[in-house]
């Protein structure tokens, strides 16, 4: 097997699991305290990237666009917590599912209004647009570093917040007994709200992140936050070390089983077959481990430690 | 008795919608058209470019064929084979358009085409070339105005031979197209393959590259092959680039690079796409009357070249049109109708054009590169021919 | 139970949206309109599909966002075989149903040990797992999806390529399906599954292995929709994965909360006001502004959020409170 | 008399919290053995373990000669331990009739009966009713449970465990929540199956503790600290110290 290609794949699959992480942090947190199934966490995902596009264009900066969409995405997370997501908390699952499909739809046909059909390209600096050379065969896309770079800042930023601060605490103590945290006295409200646009600007920033490799499009977030469900639940509901290792997990399943699962298979069967069973299979691949997973271990690897 | 119930039914709401009353006027009625393509998801931008050249072409013969006005039934297929089988559903069962064509899908074209033929109404494929409908699969009423989807790859593969192209490694998206392409290429590419990789396509379309790419960069292919209609396009080339693969290997593309993407990746600086080559049946830069008049209305029009799915969707109007002036605007002798379309009687922007015995065209396949034009402009620019008056491989299966 | 409930707003209804149904073909004959007969035995065969998944979600309390697979799953059991050449509407039936059943026993024996959102993602799971099997698949299309070029072949003097004999197949299944469901419900075994629904825990005290009823109703579930699936292959003549999509499988559960869970006529109401809406929305806002019909999911999505967030038990919920007052 | 429950060093713990230690325990068959003890002696903790919702770490139960420290909480009603829950369990949607026709149904086989309507089956109907009339509800067999009072609630708890016609009653505090008048109907009501039917009933209220059980054990911290009968538990030393001289 290739050395350089398998580090290659290895960065990859690190990168789709930051980018994992990071959607899957604010997912987790959302659903460990508020007990809310978000479907439309991706949403964010999107409305980040096409904002930070925007942005990116108006200001002819990649950095300054990014800096301010991160609050204005925080600022659409929080809207849509105070009008629709509130009200939502104490209803049931299945009215979650349901208005958060809803709100997807809006968001999908809202972004449609503004910013067309189209999709958007978002143009990277030359800075970043470049290759790292590690060695002779190893060349890594900078950009990719970049993402990694970020990606980890914002979960050390998010480790930082969530175990060495009170607010941190709090949210601990929610992720784990819902009651505990209001007979602290704590404004509730406010804490869910917090968290819920937070989460939200921080899946923005995975937006923000890919789309200059993917483009802007309508429903980018609708199959990632599938994706992300898988590794919150892999990783265990309400815990973020279980979505840091769950999305680590999840992505390099899928990278390295969209690479090598054709020679994999290749051993078993013939050349042709092999080359059209690998992508369904590699697809199929996360779906097979969660439901082992669930079969055998129902709470996830990390679950929080009191419920 | 029903006879009476309906006319009591229709008296009843001839008042309130005139229109039904002035239905029965047939020859003045308007010869109907419907037109199927994507309008939303990221796709719409090849839907709405190709609307734009079904909308020129309209123009250009003022809305008339045969005397008669042309009613035209815009359909989005939602990139989904399920929902273009409904909207040609409608089309053929609701407003009973004597034309159904647009379809730059084929697995939107394959899943739509039994509800239109069995309804025997004439489908035009403006783009998508599936090639079962070539072969044993092929209809009197369908007609293609492009190609069979392994054309343009057939002759890519004979124009990597003729490149001195010793390897190369192929990415395609997973979906009817990408695997008549893969099926192609083996039909006339010489050289090695060092590998292949399909990636997810349709409403949840892989974007991200990165993995295939690290695998051609390690397979140290010659060239890169590759097809990502629309959007894909960009992302593909943007990653190409990112990946570093620009120095190290050649890209030839299909499908890929065109009046819709090359803007695009102009605006974002991917300089990559300038001087890659790629094969069509149709340049921008044609150099015929038809064609002229196309691309320069266009340019004028729309600020960009037209890409080939404008082009085609311009080219099935006219043949259209051809076809019902033949007959004098009377629609009712489908035999007519069919035999005036097999004649294809119109000035393609293609120059020369013709049916095959499978309803699909005997034409020229050219190799064009990227360029820019006198204006700065990307676009493409023929540099040779690769096959003359080729016909594809599967009109011998066909028996009609 | 109570004799007095003839005569509410929601019988009559009932009873008029039944009629409607069974006169359809008739009216769209009179009015020229095959359209609407098409729309109509949609809706007859969704509505099948709605009520297997109500009476696990509405009655068992098991929101299964998978529910779709089975619709894919029995239409390839009419897809496959045609496509071998093998004609007998017998068979795809038989197929349709067994496969179905076989796959809910395999996905159900996994999925029902887990509870609340990890069920509703382990069955989503599952059926991503169905729609990668069939987009792998390249002999039936994969992706690009496998059109079905005739239809099933039942009796010598039946053609259910006829729109309306089709038609009138779907419109007795569905009342099938209804009156079997209706028996279901109030047997032993559906007063097991709402017992579990509204209190495992008192369940299990009681004796009951829910486990193993659940199982059972999921796996009844799974065939009634499987042969939904069936009609459906016969009915669009194209089948695809994106048929097992989730957000599938979310409309179907949207359509039964719609309807209201857990009564018998709401998965009726709840297919009939979805589809109407998803066809009459964009003619309505294109009527407004033209070009306005392509954001009907704008207004669609409020619609959706309204009921979640005010229509407690969906339109049937509001009829009862309509023969309340 | 025989032992029908018999419990023998059962121990569990919560990470480092023992909730319950060494306990061992015998229920006589046809008496009545109350669990006291103060508020967290691990009493719940206790009865989830012998009813099979919770499993202990280490520890045998064995019932009616059975060992069934494995066996799950559905395999341990079929035979023949019947339990009523602290906080109101009963199907709100259905009829107290209903709801007594579900539990009298688990006791008659299988329930994959699934075509007939379950509502007109005459057998299960009568032995329902049966068993409302013993807890004195049959006036409201065909309300619905969620418009009954609290103490009815807690009648149909009993109501139900009797239509699986149990061997033995776990009765996790029947009174809970009560006011006197109910408490003492619901005092009466029991004192009807004293002597027919075995009970282990863990409760709070003393005067019903001490109208009703024939023994009492004393659970303090996961601990039995005496086991006797009603008079001699009143005398005990250890027992006033750790338990009633709180109270007092």
């Amino acid at each position: 097997m290739d050395s350089a290609l398998l580090i290659t794949q290895l960065l990859n699959g690190l990168q789709l699991g930051i980018l994992l992480f990071l959607l899957a942090a604010g997912l987790t947190l959302i659903f460990g305290i508020m007990d809310f199934i978000n479907l439309a966490h991706g949403s964010f995902y999107m409305v980040g990237a096409y904002i930070c596009g925007t942005l990116v264009v108006l200001l002819d900066s990649f950095v300054l666009g990014v800096l301010l969409a991160i609050p204005l995405t925080m600022a659409v997370g929080y809207v849509t917590e105070v009008l629709i997501a509130r009200s939502l908390y104490l209803r049931d699952h299945l009215d979650h599912v349901l208005a958060t499909f809803g709100i997807i739809l809006i968001f999908d046909t809202v972004t449609h209004l503004i910013w067309g059909a189209e999709g958007m390209v978002i143009p990277l600096p030359d800075w970043l647009n470049g290759q790292i050379t590690v060695s002779e065969t190893i060349q890594l896309p900078s950009y990719r570093i970049a993402i990694i770079s970020v990606g980890l800042l914002v979960a050390a930023g998010m480790y930082y917040v969530v175990s060495k601060t009170r607010l941190g605490m709090l949210i601990r103590a929610g992720a784990s007994n819902r009651t505990m945290v209001q007979a602290l006295g704590v404004d509730i409200k406010v804490l869910f709200s917090l968290v819920f646009a937070a989460g939200a600007a921080i899946a923005g920033v995975a937006g923000m992140m890919i789309s200059p490799i993917t483009g802007a499009s309508i429903g980018m977030g609708n199959d990632i936050i599938i994706v992300a469900f898988v590794v919150i639940i892999i990783g265990g509901i309400g815990s973020i070390k279980g979505a840091f290792v769950g999305a680590l997990i999840v992505g390099m399943i899928d990278t390295l089983g969209r690479s090598y699962l054709d020679q994999l298979l290749k051993l078993f069967m013939n050349t042709e077959t092999a080359e059209t069973a690998a992508p369904a299979i590699s697809a199929m691949l996360i779906y097979i481990l969660m439901a082992i997973i669930l079969a055998v271990r129902p709470q996830g690897l990390f679950p929080p430690k009191v419920r | 008795m029903k006879k009476a119930l309906k006319a009591a039914v229709y008296g009843l709401f001839l008042t309130a919608t005139p229109w039904l009353g002035t239905a029965s006027a047939a020859d003045s009625a308007p010869v109907k058209i419907g037109f199927v393509t994507t309008l939303t998801t990221p796709a719409a931008v090849i839907g709405n470019d190709m609307k734009n050249g079904f909308d020129l072409a309209l123009e250009h013969i003022g809305g008339e064929m045969g005397g008669r006005k042309v009613d035209v039934f815009v359909e989005d297929d939602g990139f989904k084979p399920e929902t273009g089988k409904q909207a040609a559903d409608k089309l053929v069962t609701q407003e009973k358009v004597d034309f159904v064509t647009g379809f730059i899908w084929s697995h939107v074209l394959l899943a739509s085409v039994k509800s239109v033929l069995d309804s025997d109404t004439f489908l035009i494929s403006a783009n998508a070339g599936p090639t079962q409908l070539a072969g044993k699969g092929c209809n009197k009423d369908f007609f293609s105005i492009s190609w069979a989807n392994d054309q343009i790859p057939m002759a890519m593969g004979e124009a990597l031979n003729q490149e001195g192209i010793k390897s190369v490694y192929i990415m395609a998206p997973n979906y009817a197209s990408g695997k008549d392409m893969m099926a192609a290429v083996e039909m006339t590419y010489k050289g090695e393959i060092k590998g292949r990789d399909m990636t997810k396509w349709g409403a949840d379309t892989q974007l991200d590259f990165s993995a295939e790419l690290s695998k051609a960069k390690a397979s140290g292919a010659d060239a890169l092959w590759a097809f990502y209609p629309g959007k894909a396009g960009g992302a593909f080339v943007s990653q190409f680039m990112q990946a570093g693969l620009a120095d190290t290997m050649k890209l030839y593309t299909v499908y890929t690079l065109d009046g819709i993407s090359l803007p695009k990746m102009q605006e974002a600086g991917l300089t990559a796409a300038l001087g890659s080559r790629g094969t069509q049946n149709w340049s921008p830069d044609m150099d015929n009357a038809a064609n002229q008049k196309f691309v320069s209305d266009f340019l004028a029009k729309h600020g960009t070249y037209p890409s080939f799915y404008a082009q085609q969707a311009y080219d099935a109007v006219m043949l259209i049109k051809s076809a019902v002036d033949a007959v004098g605007g009377d629609l009712s002798d489908k035999d007519a109708v069919r035999a005036a379309l097999v004649k294809a009687d119109f000035a393609s922007t293609r120059g020369k054009f013709k049916f095959g015995n499978n309803h699909f065209p005997i034409q020229d396949f050219y190799l064009r590169e990227v360029v820019a034009d006198s204006e700065g402009r990307w676009t493409t620019k023929i540099v040779s021919k690769i096959f003359t008056d080729h016909q594809d491989p599967h009109a011998v299966d066909c028996k009609m | 139970m109570r004799t007095s409930n003839f005569l509410t707003p929601k019988w009559l209804f009932s009873v008029a949206l039944l009629l409607l149904l069974a006169v359809t073909p008739i009216l769209s004959d009179i009015f020229d309109q095959a359209f609407y007969l098409s729309i109509a035995t949609r809706i007859l065969i969704l509505t099948i599909a709605a009520i297997s998944l109500n009476f696990i979600l509405g009655y068992g309390g098991m929101i299964s966002l998978g529910h779709a697979a089975f619709i894919g799953i029995g239409a390839y059991c009419v897809g496959i075989p045609i496509y071998h050449d093998y004609s007998s509407g017998w068979l795809h039936i038989f197929l349709a149903i067994t496969v179905s059943a076989l796959f809910a026993l395999i996905t159900g024996a996994i999925s029902l040990r887990t509870k609340g959102v990890h069920f509703i993602m382990i069955t989503m799971a599952f059926a991503q797992m169905a729609f990668f099997l069939f987009l792998s698949m390249d002999e039936y299309g994969g992706d690009d999806g496998l059109t079905i070029w005739y239809d099933s072949e039942f009796f010598s003097g039946i053609d259910i390529d006829n729109p309306t004999t089709f038609y009138y197949i779907c419109f007795v299944s569905l009342i099938l399906v209804m009156y079997l469901y209706h028996r279901l419900v109030a047997s032993r075994f559906g007063r097991v599954i709402r017992g579990a629904k509204s209190n495992e825990k008192r369940m299990q005290a009681l004796g009951y292995s829910t486990y193993n009823y659940r199982l059972v109703a999921y796996v009844i579930s799974g065939a009634v929709c499987g042969y939904a699936g069936a009609l459906m292959g016969n009915y669009t003549n194209f089948i695809s994965p994106d048929m097992m999509g989730w957000t599938r499988s979310g409309e179907l559960i949207f359509m039964v909360v719609l309807g209201g869970t857990a009564t018998a006529f709401g998965p009726v109401f709840g297919v009939l006001s979805f589809l109407v809406l998803e066809e009459m929305l964009p003619n309505v806002m294109d009527m407004i502004h033209d070009g306005a019909g392509f954001y009907w999911h704008l207004p669609f999505g409020l619609i959706l959020l309204f009921v979640v967030l005010f229509v407690r038990g969906g339109i049937s919920g509001f009829l009862d409170r309509l023969g309340k007052r | 008399m025989t032992i029908l429950l018999e419990v023998r060093g059962l121990h569990k713990s919560f990470g480092g919290v023992i909730a319950t230690k060494n306990v061992s325990l015998d229920v006589m068959e046809g008496e009545v053995h109350a669990i006291i003890g103060p508020n967290g002696a691990g009493k719940t903790t206790l009865i989830s373990q012998l009813c099979g919702e919770q499993f202990p770490d280490a520890g045998k139960v064995r019932f009616n000669g059975r060992d069934i420290t494995k066996a799950s909480g559905p395999a341990r009603a079929k035979m023949g331990i019947a339990r009523s829950f602290q906080i109101t369990t009963v199907f709100q949607d259905m009829t107290l009739l209903e709801n007594v026709a579900l539990a009298a149904q688990a006791h008659d086989g299988h329930s994959f009966h699934f075509w007939r309507n379950a509502n007109s089956e005459p057998e299960i109907n009568r032995q329902a009713m049966e068993r409302l009339k013993e807890v004195g509800l049959e006036a409201k067999a065909m309300t619905l449970s969620r418009e009954v009072s609290h103490g009815e609630h807690r009648q149909l708890e009993i109501a139900m465990a009797l239509a699986t016609e149990p061997k033995m009653l776990l009765l996790d505090e029947p009174m809970a929540g009560m006011g006197s008048e109910e408490s003492q109907r619901m005092i009466e009501i029991l004192q009807r199956f004293k002597g027919q039917k075995t009970m282990l009933l863990v409760e709070h209220d003393m005067d019903a503790v001490f109208a009703l059980a024939d023994r009492i054990s004393v659970l303090v911290y996961g601990e039995i600290i005496a086991t006797d009968t009603p008079d001699a538990i009143r005398d005990n030393e250890a027992v006033k110290r750790a338990y009633l001289g709180e109270e007092a």
